[in-house]
């Protein structure tokens, strides 16, 4: 048993932590929000530079192989330093092509920051259900023809290439007849509307009208797309839990130096109780909620499929509570400092509550733990 | 024990119910209904045509042309108010330096303000906090020094609300550096458009434009701005922040919140069904549902037991209310989850359709959770508030 | 509007107030528990005395015809004193008796104070739904006969007289073809076995083994007898939702009281403002609950089903909450001597936990107030 | 990162559990999973049964007699035990006192006592709250006066778990009262068969007699019963409160513990199906399935970073320990609802067969969770464990 990070991962995860201090500060990020793109091609590039794309490409693709934990690390420092840049979107993208073993081309291009993609998984009635899909993939002789509409589809509008989920058959909620397919974001017949999402993000909704899309563009087994969707909305569970964790350690580290320095009654407010123990409580969220996502980094490449739903969604449902209580409270400990946007606390609570969001909130991930067969026997 | 309001206060019910379904305008019972952002002009107008109706000073003596309502009556008002939708009266004028003109105001700042402020004529804000004073507001530092028939004023409030279309500010300032904390502040009326005084907004953490700081730069104030006595502001100012918990409890409006959440929770599904048929989300509405009754009694057991005027039982008013508006934000936006996300500040102030393929309901309410989170902090924060109970009611 | 108590109620209030510290004190009830009846005639003969078993019995039965809120009243200060006569099972029983407008000798018995009575309707199955009923009465000429077994039955053994329901059809958890009758405790057939409870109550399992009843102990309609049980379990509700107040007025105060007096580091424990936000948090729980216990009061008597429904398992829900953390919380405040046995507010905890138990917990009443017909449109 | 046990630890693990399998009396492993309660006879057996095998110094060096094992291996040691359901090895002598003598006794202590320790020839208990001083240990009034080879002890402790059955007892007692309050502070042995010693009983609110008041009324004890130098009990007394924290967080208790709350769900009934498929229930266990996963990850780290020894880190496993074994007893209370009532003190001692309907499963579930209340109390309750990390760990 060995909870201790590799030099490699040390080192990684310090010069991101660098780069995002000197060259991704908190006025630098909101000039990038506010800018009519959202994310900043510079940033991207020395993304690029410092290894962060091309961690999880194979070796063989000019990448580094990193592991699931090799990823925990990077995107704890991307939460840290809230970067809004596509990386999560497309590192998740990447991880179907991986699986898929197809289109190396474009896991080459992902590693050397040439390409970026998205995942366009969600529809409007799908919520967290993400085999609830009505876009339709229908075959032609060139291959299959899409219509429908994604959306909410984070970098939708920033990315060169989309993963789209399509059904093949009319049961709009049944996990067989889904193809997932690699989409050229400049085909014929996708509109994309970009918006900014409420982190300082951005995301769109895509609208797909008789897209054409060539057989060799469909990604794993016909019909049997659910399993790689599962599996890989798994993966970004992971990703999201680890960046939760880099932005508690930030938000929590701005609210106890807070305590420390602003002064009430002529104390420093640290000095009463009931803000000690509240922020004694955000501590153990905190420290929980990083075991779990330790679990989930090592767990999701778990070839137990139960073990790996049972454990992400654990750690999905945990960290979610986290996130909620300790965003909560750090905007409540810094009082109407802490409801503005001129700190970085605001931002991180944002964030935090968006990650409780996505890929399936609290509720939907401890249902779907109650769900796996060995609740009702295991401990 | 007796739970039914009376005949004439349903009557009184009927009344007003009739009264806002014929005259709140649609545009801005949609904007209220669906947490838009309200501008200066949705503000003035509501308070224009309750003002006609001579509805504004509910809490106000008749002589001042006030209402002349009971406390019940009042109560019965606000939920109707609430339950329909309306814009609030903000307090700042009507709520706030009224009852303090009232009472320790001369007569001639009585003829002049009470009038305007009932008529909305000028529209009011409120120069309490400084950056730095926080829960401790007797801290402030704000400077005024007498001049010959002026005060000079030096200084910088903050968290001032609505202050970008504010024509009058009253202000807390210290007239006696030398005094005790509590001593030496005074009670002063201030025109905005005095030279030297400069606003810069606060942008809160959903973007919105609410809050400000508002610095005084040599500001020349009569000296018949004063209220009352020189270095006596402090009693006045807690006078007052008595009168600001009025309603803070907030039942009418939670339970149109609530309505809206089990619209919503209706519609959004989950596992293939209504998310409101979720045993476990259900479960989560019906507790919050259940603790908003037991307010509901709670706050008319405090109306019954007084004038009307709560006494620190207001802390349990307070933190309760907040707790339930809070937990609302949070149960609407767990309904829409990701459909929550896109953030259309132009769609929220209502100058454009939105374009997106998620629906119009989701589109307010990621901001109105996080704009909501000032709720526990701001009035005194709900910490503030159990240390009252602490000490005013169990005496520890 | 109106929430102040008539000068009689107030007066009713003291009498029995006075009565308990005076006579059931702390050391007289742990006599009492103690004794191998568990209960206490001459406590019995004095709440006669008092009017107690006479109030809620109509005027032209020798009773005071009491109102749910006169009720209330009542329950508040035997809750208070601790008080483990067997009032509550007389006095629900009675009020079967009451509706059904049946067997006026018995319910003039009760006012006097001669006869006790229970109420036997869960069995080993039924948990909290008392419509899960394997009893039978099956007709014979003489009436019916009962064949089964009660358990958990509230000072079963202490009473003269039972309250049984029963079934006529196959159906287990059918809410139709249910009896109720009213049983002699004593009749041919019936074995009971007294036990303690937790709260310093007594219990009872009782056995109905083909035991004779006369058709005139049928109570309100054959078969339909849910309505009356489900009715009744609602004034069984409301009582105990009063009770409850009693104690969190008692176990506050007593908790109030040693953080004003117990020093620790120098100062009273109540010096430290987690303590007094955890007592405050209590005060805030105690009104809430209040609030909600005086509207079940009013509410239980309401023509409309669905309106008395939803209100009392939304008073139950709410008080069970209530009572939780306030019992927790005034133990744990207490330190060591909460644990111990020799405080009332131990025993004040175990009563309000037991309560919180009985008739329906807290998600069996949240559950009923959710499946309440107007629950998706009301507010 | 590697979160695998390795394979000598799991090899150990296997041995550890054939041997439990093996040698663990089934009447004191269904007492222990149906939480019945104990009898000294009960913990005496199982204790001997462990001292054979050489594995009751689980924490001890070699030399003593302990077993040498690794931080990971005694964890592991600990789980299994757990797993299987063994009475505790009560910590008084093995884990607490031994510590002490090892650290400061001299030859002849070690010599005497270790041994006796290890296979249990004596019962200990522990003298250190007394009646006042709570959480505030160091305040302490209990004197011992020298008279020549003899300390005079005078005094009362409090809360002394199964003083009744105890052969010695050690004690924090005053030597100077004119020191300050840490100072002046002496760590004496006392045999509990000594005049002037009497034993009362304190009834915990189950009705369970666990803990005592102990009385010294002019107890001479020899002066080589000190441990020691005279007036620094304190600093021994510190070194063993940090070993007092060894597996406060009980994972492997509260795992054994879920199993049987999902058992037990299985059995009981809601709406005609198990509880455990009710959503709402099967939710909150869900809650605290995931809570103990994560403690079971957060206790590994912290058992990987250090000796194993753990610093102030040991509070967040104490706060969190305690709070999912309460809520464990709080959701089995839920679960059986009105049929944990009945009370029947016999059974639970193991003497009688239960004569109710209701199952034996519910017999002992109140008493548990009233019992249980203590463990945010005892050890240094979960509120100066929150004044721990604020100190030590946030340095607020």
């Amino acid at each position: 048993m060995d909870f201790k990070l590799t030099q490699e991962q040390q080192q990684f995860a310090e010069a991101i932590r660098r780069w995002a201090e000197k060259d991704y500060g908190f006025e630098q990020r909101k000039h990038i929000i506010g800018s009519p793109k959202g994310t900043s091609s510079k940033a991207w590039s020395e993304l690029a530079e410092l290894g962060a794309t091309a961690l999880p490409i194979p070796e063989e693709l000019g990448g580094f192989s990193g592991s699931a934990v090799d990823m925990m690390v990077v995107m704890q420092e991307l939460g840290r330093g809230l970067v809004v840049e596509p990386y999560f979107a497309t590192v998740l993208a990447a991880e179907f092509l991986k699986k898929a073993k197809a289109h190396f081309d474009v896991l080459e291009q992902i590693a050397t920051g040439e390409k970026k993609l998205a995942v366009a998984l969600a529809e409007k009635q799908s919520r967290y259900d993400l085999f609830d899909i009505a876009t339709t993939a229908t075959p032609n002789k060139d291959g299959f023809v899409l219509n429908g509409t994604k959306t909410v589809v984070l970098h939708g509008a920033q990315a060169d290439m989309l993963i789209v989920s399509a059904r093949s058959n009319e049961n709009q909620r049944d996990k067989s007849g889904i193809h997932v397919f690699l989409v050229d974001a400049n085909s014929i017949g996708i509109h994309r509307t970009d918006y900014r999402t409420i982190d300082g993000y951005r995301a769109a909704d895509i609208r797909f009208d008789q897209v054409q899309v060539a057989p060799i563009n469909m990604l794993g087994k016909e019909n049997d797309g659910w399993e790689l969707i599962d599996e890989i909305a798994d993966y970004g569970v992971s990703l999201l839990c680890s960046e939760a964790i880099g932005i508690m350690e930030a938000i929590t580290a701005a609210t106890l130096d807070y305590l420390k320095t602003r002064q009430q009654f002529g104390v420093p407010i640290g000095k009463f109780q009931v803000l000690q123990h509240r922020m004694a409580e955000m501590f153990m969220e905190m420290e929980q909620a990083r075991s779990m996502a330790t679990l989930a980094a090592v767990k999701v490449s778990s070839a137990n499929v139960e073990e790996r739903r049972r454990t992400l969604s654990a750690a999905k449902a945990r960290i979610g509570q986290a996130a909620r209580y300790i965003g909560q409270q750090a905007v409540q400990l810094h009082g109407g400092m802490g409801v503005t946007n001129e700190l970085p606390v605001a931002h991180m609570f944002k964030r935090l509550t968006t990650i409780e969001l996505s890929l399936g909130d609290t509720d939907h991930h401890l249902a779907r733990f109650v769900a796996q067969p060995g609740f009702k026997v295991s401990a | 024990m007796d739970l039914n309001y009376t005949a004439q206060d349903l009557a009184f019910r009927d009344e007003v119910r009739s009264y806002l379904e014929a005259h709140l305008p649609a545009d801005l019972q949609h904007k209220v209904r669906n947490h838009k952002r309200m501008n200066r002009e949705d503000f003035v107008r509501w308070h224009k045509i309750l003002a006609k109706q001579g509805w504004v000073g509910t809490g106000w003596q008749v002589e001042y042309g006030g209402t002349g309502w009971t406390p019940t009556q009042r109560h019965i008002f606000e939920e109707e108010c609430a339950r329909a939708g309306t814009p609030a009266i903000l307090p700042f004028g009507v709520n706030m330096v009224a009852p303090v003109i009232m009472a320790f105001g001369n007569q001639a700042q009585k003829d002049y303000y009470l009038p305007r402020i009932l008529n909305c004529d000028d529209w009011w804000c409120q120069g309490y906090s400084e950056p730095g004073s926080g829960s401790d507001l007797a801290s402030l530092k704000t400077r005024a020094e007498r001049d010959g028939d002026f005060y000079i004023v030096n200084g910088q409030k903050t968290w001032t609300t609505l202050a970008q279309h504010a024509d009058m500010i009253f202000c807390l300032v210290r007239t006696d550096p030398a005094a005790r904390k509590q001593e030496g502040i005074s009670f002063l009326l201030i025109d905005m458009k005095t030279p030297g005084i400069t606003v810069r907004p606060i942008i809160m953490l959903d973007e919105d434009h609410e809050v400000n700081e508002v610095f005084f730069d040599n500001v020349k104030v009569p000296v018949q701005n004063l209220i009352g006595e020189e270095n006596k502001g402090w009693t006045y100012a807690k006078y007052l922040l008595g009168h600001e918990r009025t309603n803070i409890a907030a039942v009418g409006r939670a339970k149109r919140e609530l309505l809206f959440l089990k619209r919503i929770a209706g519609e959004h599904q989950k596992n293939g069904k209504p998310l409101i048929d979720d045993p476990v989300f259900a479960h989560k509405v019906a507790s919050l549902e259940i603790e908003l009754m037991a307010l509901e009694i709670t706050v008319l057991r405090v109306i019954s037991q007084d004038s009307g005027r709560p006494g620190p039982e207001a802390s349990l008013l307070k933190i309760k209310g907040t707790e339930i508006q809070q937990r609302l934000t949070e149960l609407m936006l767990e309904t829409v989850g990701p459909y929550g996300l896109p953030f259309d500040p132009q769609f929220l102030e209502g100058e454009t359709e939105h374009s997106l393929v998620s629906d119009d309901d989701a589109a307010a309410l990621a901001s109105y959770y996080f704009n909501y989170r000032k709720t526990s902090i701001y009035g005194g924060s709900n910490e503030i508030q159990k240390n009252i109970i602490t000490q005013m009611i169990l005496g520890l």
